[in-house]
């Protein structure tokens, strides 16, 4: 009984404060924040009961025949923990930031319907059975996250809507063709059982994997399919926090891992050839992003580039194909999203409260927000790599990965990579700490109290901590890189 | 030996008087072209009730009848419909 | 009967003759008047098959209404200003295609046509057979009453909503008014004479066609179609104005005809079982059609008049 | 009285071609609305082929028969309410043709 | 109870009862016509819910009118495709009849109005026109029941009086009539050679042969003329766009879906094995370029409602790809009978969200007194109930989860897929990709900030209308296992084993 | 074939021609009214002949009297008509000139 229960209850711990929300008038903003912190709440709650379970053996389905062949069927399993515990946790803290910083602002119940609406359509994402329920949740987060990209409603977020909605309905297609060529030789296929692709014609195989990894490297923002993101960056802070960590940029990551792992199997993924092109891919996003990233002189276009770097460690990892680089892989899925949320935050922060959004105008927000400054700086050392943050453990199981898979030529890639994310964080730091603010004017606020609504500072604290704390404790069971090694130690057999 | 003869007859008032369709065609004006429906119309009426007398059916002599009615209605029409608007009476205006 | 033949030999080119006269002749009144030859001969030709029924309704409906149909509107849309001439004719390209693919259509019929089987299925014999429960003598009315019942009640329907439709077209404020614009004739002159003088024969004949159709050849149609001649006859000779749309009496005579139909038809839900059936009880069918086609006779005939006599377009007095 | 029947099948035959030719070239809406009569009373006359190769008394097949004098009916409430809608037409706009092409491009209307 | 069910004369009444109440409107006048109008259509789904129970009990629902039987009489047939239309068409009438409240229910104080008192009768007439259309199991009634449909359609679309409305009425009256005629010269054909027009015994009597090859031709060719498949829907988007947006809803959401039944009926259940591959691909090709052309003129329209017509336009390419791909599937699979059922899915989502984009285009010219689409800035804010249902219709346009549209769609491309035909999944996948940008286009001003002009306020409830429908066409992707079993009573063969 | 027959060949013959007449005083005839004289006494006596000629063989007394009304109502309207038309001619020639 329970066992059905559970995915439908953390489903709609998102999906009825979304229905209430819409139907709220504009001034209800208690009842609003209410419903919203209670569903995040809850669904933390429940995530935690089902984390419980798993970690015990048990499993949650449920299944809900739509017209024969077609079924849509949740399913928890320790992959689906992992990014659905990201999503829950991630989710309450940007509910918090983005109550703060909408503050009083216009459209407020399309806002938090939209965003809860995606968290869940992210949290179905996760819980996906099958592909073609992956689908169509993943297809749910495309459409409710338009109205939030396009949330200011200016010319600039309606450009950048319209190249979202380009992107990624073009990605969709693909990737329903891909699992509809793909179910038409097989039958419908579930996460579950490998080897039912076995003895396909190889052909058909190719043309299956390319278009789903294809599909799902637009969210992915997979080069050079990537375009999208940086321009989506006209969207308000908590939005970006929302693409770049939460939800968007993850489903599709989420989505070739579940491709590779559970459609395919790495070992097929082998035996077709289709693993180093996809190492290749990834391998230059890596390094154009980060390029890329350098070159910005907007804070949250660089961010941008570097999630467009980052996010190919996770498909970097799976491509590669042995165990150890698909922890790396998995691994960097959370420690990713933990990280880059907190960036975000911290550049929201800075954008709101000090006006700054552009590296120039960073000159000495440190000793202006130092809380802030603190954990952008946390989280920024680990996205370099910098040992022991999270970051660092990524890296190192992707690169140790590589050597196993025998290929060496990835440690350079990773090298390249941290070197040049040295390259563009490290100024930032730079001027945030050591150099004087730009306009003269000395802020005559107490220290903690200059940091703006708490609403906004305490997220990235949290957030921050939490990325520290991963790279910290790593090697507790109940640590992203234990449940990472949990998973795929299920899915190799080990 | 005379339905055979009568159903002739009828060609024969069918043909002659479906020369008048040259009439219609030719005019020159809305009186000459009304003219040949009429004569059409008369014939037609001979046609049908030759037929009528020719096959044996005497229900077709009704058909004649309506034809014959209707054949006044549809002259008042023309009249009506030569004048501005449909609605005159040549009398009237004369 | 050979010397059918030769009727034949004479009929069918005249109908073709006629009808691309109707179709190709620059002026449009002549092609209107070849329209009205050209429904007289189809109604010869029905005679000539035989299907005495159909050629009143051909007589009636096809050369009469409609031929006054096309008339009226032709004297209202007038020789002013004609863009359809102004144009030129059609040009070549547009002629050589359309008489390629109506070649090409009429062919394919044709062809269709001769192809058709023999012996010819049908249902005479069907009809035939169940037409003495019915007490009807004519097959064609036992069809339309009875055994296609529901075909005749959605047609009915079919006129009444053409006429909702032109008087849906009326300007606002002539809403409720009078339709068509209004007739002139010389009091005392050759038009009002003969507007006086046809209508009672016109009625009598109407009455006539109505009420021999049970057993011969006529019916409601056709004689709602002559009854609404003699009406507008009346009109075009300004004896008598068409009713405001707005009257109760108008109104209920349009949709008697068709209401008095479901009626029966739900009647027949409980006396014969099945919805549009007449109870098995011997001497029940007859009455009951006779009675529905008395109502469908009285609202074709005033469904048909205010058909031509167009949109409301003034005012009630 | 087959193969006469026929003939009339055959003459409804072209009396459509000839009506689909006359809807196709003329411009005047009254001409559209004639041609599509002579069309449907091509169609009528292949009924009355179909009646007539039945045979049997008082014109063959009665059903047939039913089904055009409906269809007669039919078609004349047709023709008036595209009559009706062409004399609107022209109160309206003047016009005895419809508009040559609907705005496919849309600029505003 | 359950017997009394199964036994009742619902069927019967679903054409009867739209009838009487279009008789009765006229005399009862313009005051009293819409409450009348309204009592009947609410009995609407009322009776097509009962008739779907006596489907599910008692099998296909087959009723000898008059009691004669076919083929003296004539026949109503009620499968589960009749039903469904039939429960559509219930639903979509009584939200249309609610909305049309605003422009057409008389206003307290004032006398009988011409389009007051009018569109009721001729709403009620469509509607039984369109439930003849769905339970018609004869061919020549069938016809009667079209020129109804046809006679009651084009008074509406210009029942405002427009001088664009009464010439896109007149050129949509020609090509119906047209088609119309065609179509009847076929069932000439049919029973010249066959002796009957009742669809069930011509399926059983069928002989291939020139007369019975020519009048599937010419019916075929007559009813896509009605259905504006392209080339023939040049008729189309002017009768649509210029309607009320009442009218529009029902004749884009069901008017056109009549002609496309009775094509359903004539190639899958009268003459499947004349279906030769040769038609069936023709008609797919046809559906493809009106999926393609439809939406590349949708994307370049000024104007909201000429936008709609268009994807209408669009939307019927997609019915007509289940032609080719009708079968199709391999014998272990279950879903053979895909394509036809996703064609099916696909009529009844997209009548439900079509209609809610049209109820919305009607509100937006209520409140802003326009529809083009550059100058609807800030609708979002002025009725955001209205503007979040025309996105939820435009899921089900674009063939996105979780809409009626997107099973619709998977369905058919999982047969295209699955009987190797992948060439068809191109134009469907780009048409959804084209849908998306023009619902987009269309959401897009409205979600924009700019002030643009000033707004009659609108009141919630008549924006529930639109949402109501929008919600179904959603609900229709969520829960189309009943429809799904529905559509599997009495559903012919060819439509599992395919044509030709 | 008996004297009645006789009468009917004859008579029907009789009106033949004078529609034949008629027709040809339609087409040959110069202006209008000389063709609307031409036409009005051709096709009321030729309709009357073939009426006269069809007499013996009505079906009973009804049947002929369905036969005399066919032809006073075919006489009514041509008498009527040719008068409107006559007028209607006058006037078209008056604005022709």
């Amino acid at each position: 009984m329970t066992d059905a229960l559970l995915p439908a209850l953390v489903l709609a711990t998102s999906l009825l404060p979304a229905l209430v929300i819409f139907l709220l008038p504009e001034p209800a903003w208690r009842l609003r924040t209410a419903v919203n912190l209670a569903g995040a709440a809850a669904k933390l709650a429940l995530v935690v009961v089902m984390l419980a379970g798993v970690a015990g053996g048990a499993t949650y389905e449920l299944r809900l025949p739509l017209v024969p062949g077609l079924d849509l069927l949740l399913r928890v399993d320790a992959l689906a923990l992992l990014f659905v515990t990201l999503s829950a946790f991630l989710w309450l803290l940007t509910t918090i930031y983005a109550i703060a910083y909408l503050g009083d602002g216009p459209d407020q119940s399309r806002f938090f319907g939209f965003f809860s609406l995606c968290v869940a359509a992210t949290t179905g994402i996760a819980l996906s059975g099958s592909l073609i329920t992956f689908f169509v949740f993943y297809e749910l987060l495309t459409l409710s996250t338009w109205p939030l990209v396009v949330h200011r409603g200016d010319a600039g977020s309606l450009a950048a809507g319209r190249r979202y909605l380009g992107y990624t309905l073009g990605g969709s297609a693909a990737l329903l063709l891909g699992i509809l060529w793909l179910e038409s030789a097989s039958g419908p296929v579930e996460f579950t059982a490998h080897g039912r692709l076995v003895g396909l014609d190889a052909g058909l195989l190719r043309g299956c994997f390319l278009l789903m990894v294809g599909g799902l490297g637009v969210k992915a923002a997979l080069v050079p399919l990537h375009a999208w993101l940086p321009a989506a960056m006209v969207a308000p802070a908590p939005v970006s926090a929302l693409l770049h960590a939460v939800a968007v940029v993850k489903a599709g990551a989420f989505g070739i891992t579940r491709v590779v792992l559970d459609v395919f199997g790495p070992g097929l993924v082998q035996e077709l050839g289709l693993g180093l092109p996809l190492a290749v891919a990834a391998s230059f996003t890596i390094l154009y992003g980060s390029l890329r990233a350098l070159a910005q002189s907007d804070i949250k276009r660089r961010l941008a580039f570097s999630t467009v770097s980052q996010v190919s460690y996770i498909a970097l990892g799976l491509a590669l194909a042995g165990p150890v680089a698909a922890v790396g892989g998995l691994v960097h899925l959370v420690h990713q999203g933990l990280m880059k949320i907190t960036l975000f935050f911290c550049a929201g922060a800075l954008a709101e409260t000090l006006h700054a959004h552009r590296v120039e105008e960073l000159d000495g927000a440190g000793r202006r927000m130092p809380l802030t400054m603190l954990a952008f700086s946390i989280a920024a050392l680990g996205m370099i790599g910098v040992p022991p943050m999270a970051g660092f453990v990524s890296k190192w199981w992707l690169g140790m990965g590589a050597l196993q898979a025998g290929q060496p030529w990835v440690l350079a890639v990773l090298a390249g990579s941290s070197l040049l994310n040295a390259a563009y964080f490290l100024p930032l730091l730079h001027r945030a700490w050591f150099l004087p603010p730009r306009d003269a004017e000395a802020p005559a606020v107490p220290m903690f109290r200059r940091e703006g609504d708490w609403g906004l500072v305490l997220p990235p604290v949290i957030t921050a901590a939490a990325a520290l704390a991963a790279g910290l404790f790593a090697a507790f069971a109940f640590s992203p890189l234990g449940w990472a090694r949990l998973i795929i130690a299920r899915d190799y057999g080990l | 030996m005379m339905p055979d003869l009568l159903a002739g007859f009828a060609a024969l008032v069918l043909l002659s008087v479906a020369a008048g369709l040259a009439r219609v065609l030719r005019g020159p004006t809305a009186a000459d072209r009304m003219m040949a429906a009429q004569l059409l119309g008369t014939g037609g009426i001979a046609t049908v009730l030759l037929l009528a007398a020719a096959l044996d059916m005497p229900a077709a002599v009704d058909v004649a009848l309506v034809l014959a009615l209707l054949a006044a209605f549809a002259a008042v029409a023309f009249v009506k419909g030569a004048s501005p608007e449909g609605t005159g009476d040549p009398e009237e205006e004369a | 009967m050979t010397a059918l033949y030769l009727l034949d030999l004479v009929l069918v080119p005249a109908i073709l003759l006629a009808a691309c006269t109707a179709v190709g002749t620059r002026d449009r009144f002549a092609a209107v008047v070849s329209f009205i030859v050209y429904g007289l001969l189809l109604a010869i030709a029905w005679v000539r098959l035989g299907a005495v029924d159909v050629a009143l309704a051909e007589a009636a409906i096809g050369a009469g209404l409609t031929g006054v149909l096309l008339l009226g509107a032709l004297a209202r849309m007038g020789r002013r200003a004609d863009e359809a001439a102004a144009a030129g004719p059609p040009g070549r390209t547009l002629r050589l295609g359309a008489a390629a693919l109506g070649a090409a259509v009429a062919a394919g019929i044709a062809a269709a046509v001769l192809a058709l089987p023999e012996p010819a299925p049908q249902l005479s014999g069907a009809v035939a057979e169940a037409l003495p429960a019915l007490g009807l003598g004519n097959p064609v009315t036992g069809v339309l009453l009875a055994f296609r019942g529901y075909d005749t009640l959605l047609e009915a329907v079919v006129l009444l909503l053409a006429l909702l439709g032109i008087w849906s077209l009326a300007p606002d404020p002539a809403w409720g008014g009078l339709p068509g614009l209004r007739h002139r004739a010389r009091p005392e002159g050759v038009l009002a004479w003969l507007g006086r003088l046809l209508p009672p024969v016109g009625i009598v004949v109407g009455l006539y066609v109505f009420w021999v159709g049970a057993d011969r050849p006529g019916g409601a149609f056709q004689a709602g179609t002559i009854l609404a001649a003699v009406w507008i006859l009346a009109v075009m000779s300004a004896l008598v104005e068409p009713p405001a749309v707005r009257s109760l009496a108008l109104r209920l005579a349009l949709v008697a005809g068709p209401a008095l139909f479901l009626a029966v038809g739900f009647a027949g839900l409980g006396l014969a079982g099945a919805f549009l059936g007449y109870p098995a009880a011997a001497g029940w069918a007859k009455p009951l059609i006779l009675l529905v086609e008395a109502g469908l006779t009285l609202s074709i005939a005033a469904t048909l008049a205010l058909l031509v006599a167009g949109t409301p377009e003034r005012a009630a007095g | 009285m087959t193969s006469a029947a026929t003939l009339y099948g055959l003459a409804g035959a072209a009396l459509v071609g000839i009506g689909l030719y006359g809807l196709a070239v003329q411009a005047h809406v009254l001409r559209k609305i004639l041609a599509f009569n002579l069309i449907g009373s091509g169609v009528f006359l292949v009924f009355g082929a179909v009646a007539g190769r039945g045979g049997g008394a008082g014109g063959g097949d009665p059903v047939p028969q039913a089904m055009v004098i409906t269809g007669i009916v039919v078609a004349l409430s047709a023709t008036a309410l595209a009559v009706a809608l062409a004399l609107r037409l022209f109160r309206e706009t003047g016009r005895v043709t419809l508009p040559p092409d609907p705005p496919a491009g849309a600029r505003d209307g | 109870m359950a017997d009394g069910l199964a036994d009742g004369p619902w069927a019967e009444l679903l054409v009867a009862l739209p009838l009487a109440g279009m008789l009765l409107a006229l005399p009862l006048g313009g005051r009293q016509a819409h409450r009348l109008a309204l009592l009947v259509l609410a009995a609407g789904p009322v009776l097509a819910l009962l008739l779907a129970a006596q489907l599910w009990q008692g099998g296909v629902v087959g009723v000898a009118l008059g009691g004669f039987a076919a083929p003296l009489g004539i026949a109503l047939r009620a499968d589960g495709l009749s039903v469904l239309m039939l429960l559509t068409t219930a639903v979509v009438l009584c939200a249309t009849g609610l909305a049309a409240r605003a422009g057409f229910a008389p206003r307290p104080g004032q006398g009988e109005t011409r389009a007051g008192l009018l569109f009721w009768p001729l709403l009620l007439a469509l509607w039984g026109a369109l439930n003849a259309v769905f339970l018609g199991n004869d061919l020549f009634n069938l016809y009667v029941a079209l020129e109804l449909l046809t006679l009651a359609a084009v008074p509406l679309v210009c029942i405002e009086g427009k001088p664009e409305a009464v010439a896109a009425a007149l050129r949509y009256l020609l090509f119906a009539l047209l088609g119309s005629v065609l179509y009847l010269l076929g069932a000439a054909l049919l029973y010249g050679a066959h002796g009957t027009l009742d669809i069930t015994l011509l399926a059983a009597r069928l002989q291939p042969g020139p007369a019975t090859w020519m009048a599937g031709a010419l019916m075929t060719a007559g009813l896509l003329a009605k259905t504006a498949l392209y080339p023939l829907h040049l008729w189309l988007p002017p009768a649509h766009a210029a309607a009320p947006a009442a009218a529009s809803a029902v004749l884009s959401a069901l008017v056109v879906k009549a002609s496309f039944f009775i094509l359903l009926r004539l190639w899958f259940d009268v003459m499947p094995a004349l279906a030769g591959l040769g038609g069936a691909t023709l008609l797919g090709g046809l559906g493809t370029a009106a999926i393609l052309a439809g939406s590349l003129l949708a994307l370049r329209q000024e104007r909201l409602k000429l936008a709609i017509a268009y994807s209408t336009m669009a939307q019927l390419g997609y019915l007509f790809l289940m032609f080719p791909l009708a079968g199709g599937g391999t014998e272990a699979q279950p879903w053979s009978a895909g394509a036809w059922t996703g064609g099916v899915l696909h009529a009844v989502s997209h009548a439900l969200a079509k209609a809610a984009m049209f109820l919305v285009a009607g509100l937006v010219l209520q409140a802003a007194g326009h529809d083009r689409i550059r100058a609807l800035q800030g609708l979002g804010r002025a009725m955001p109930v209205a503007v979040f249902a025309f996105g939820l219709a435009g899921l089900s346009l674009m063939g996105l989860p979780p809409s009626g549209g997107f099973v619709a769609k998977w369905l058919l491309l999982t047969a295209a897929l699955a009987s190797g035909q992948w060439w068809w999944a191109v134009p469907m996948l780009a048409g959804g990709l084209l849908a998306a940008g023009y619902v987009f286009r269309l959401l897009n001003p409205a979600l924009s900030a700019g002030e643009g002009q000033g707004w009659r306020p609108v009141r919630r409830r008549w924006q529930a209308i639109p949402l109501a429908l929008a919600l179904l066409s959603v609900a229709l992707g969520l829960a189309p296992l009943l429809p799904y079993l529905l559509l599997g009573l009495g559903r012919s063969p060819a439509a599992e084993e395919g044509l030709g | 074939m008996s004297a009645w027959d006789l009468f009917t060949l004859a008579a029907v013959a009789a009106g033949a021609f004078f529609f034949l007449a008629g027709t040809v005083g339609l087409l040959r005839f110069p202006d209008v009214f000389t063709r609307l004289h031409a036409l009005t006494k051709a096709d009321n006596l030729g309709l009357g002949l073939i009426v006269l000629g069809l007499l013996p063989r009505a079906e009973g007394v009804f049947g002929a009297l369905k036969l005399v009304a066919v032809w006073l109502l075919a006489l009514l309207a041509a008498a009527t008509v040719a008068q409107l038309v006559a007028r209607l001619a006058r006037r078209e020639g008056d604005a022709g000139a």
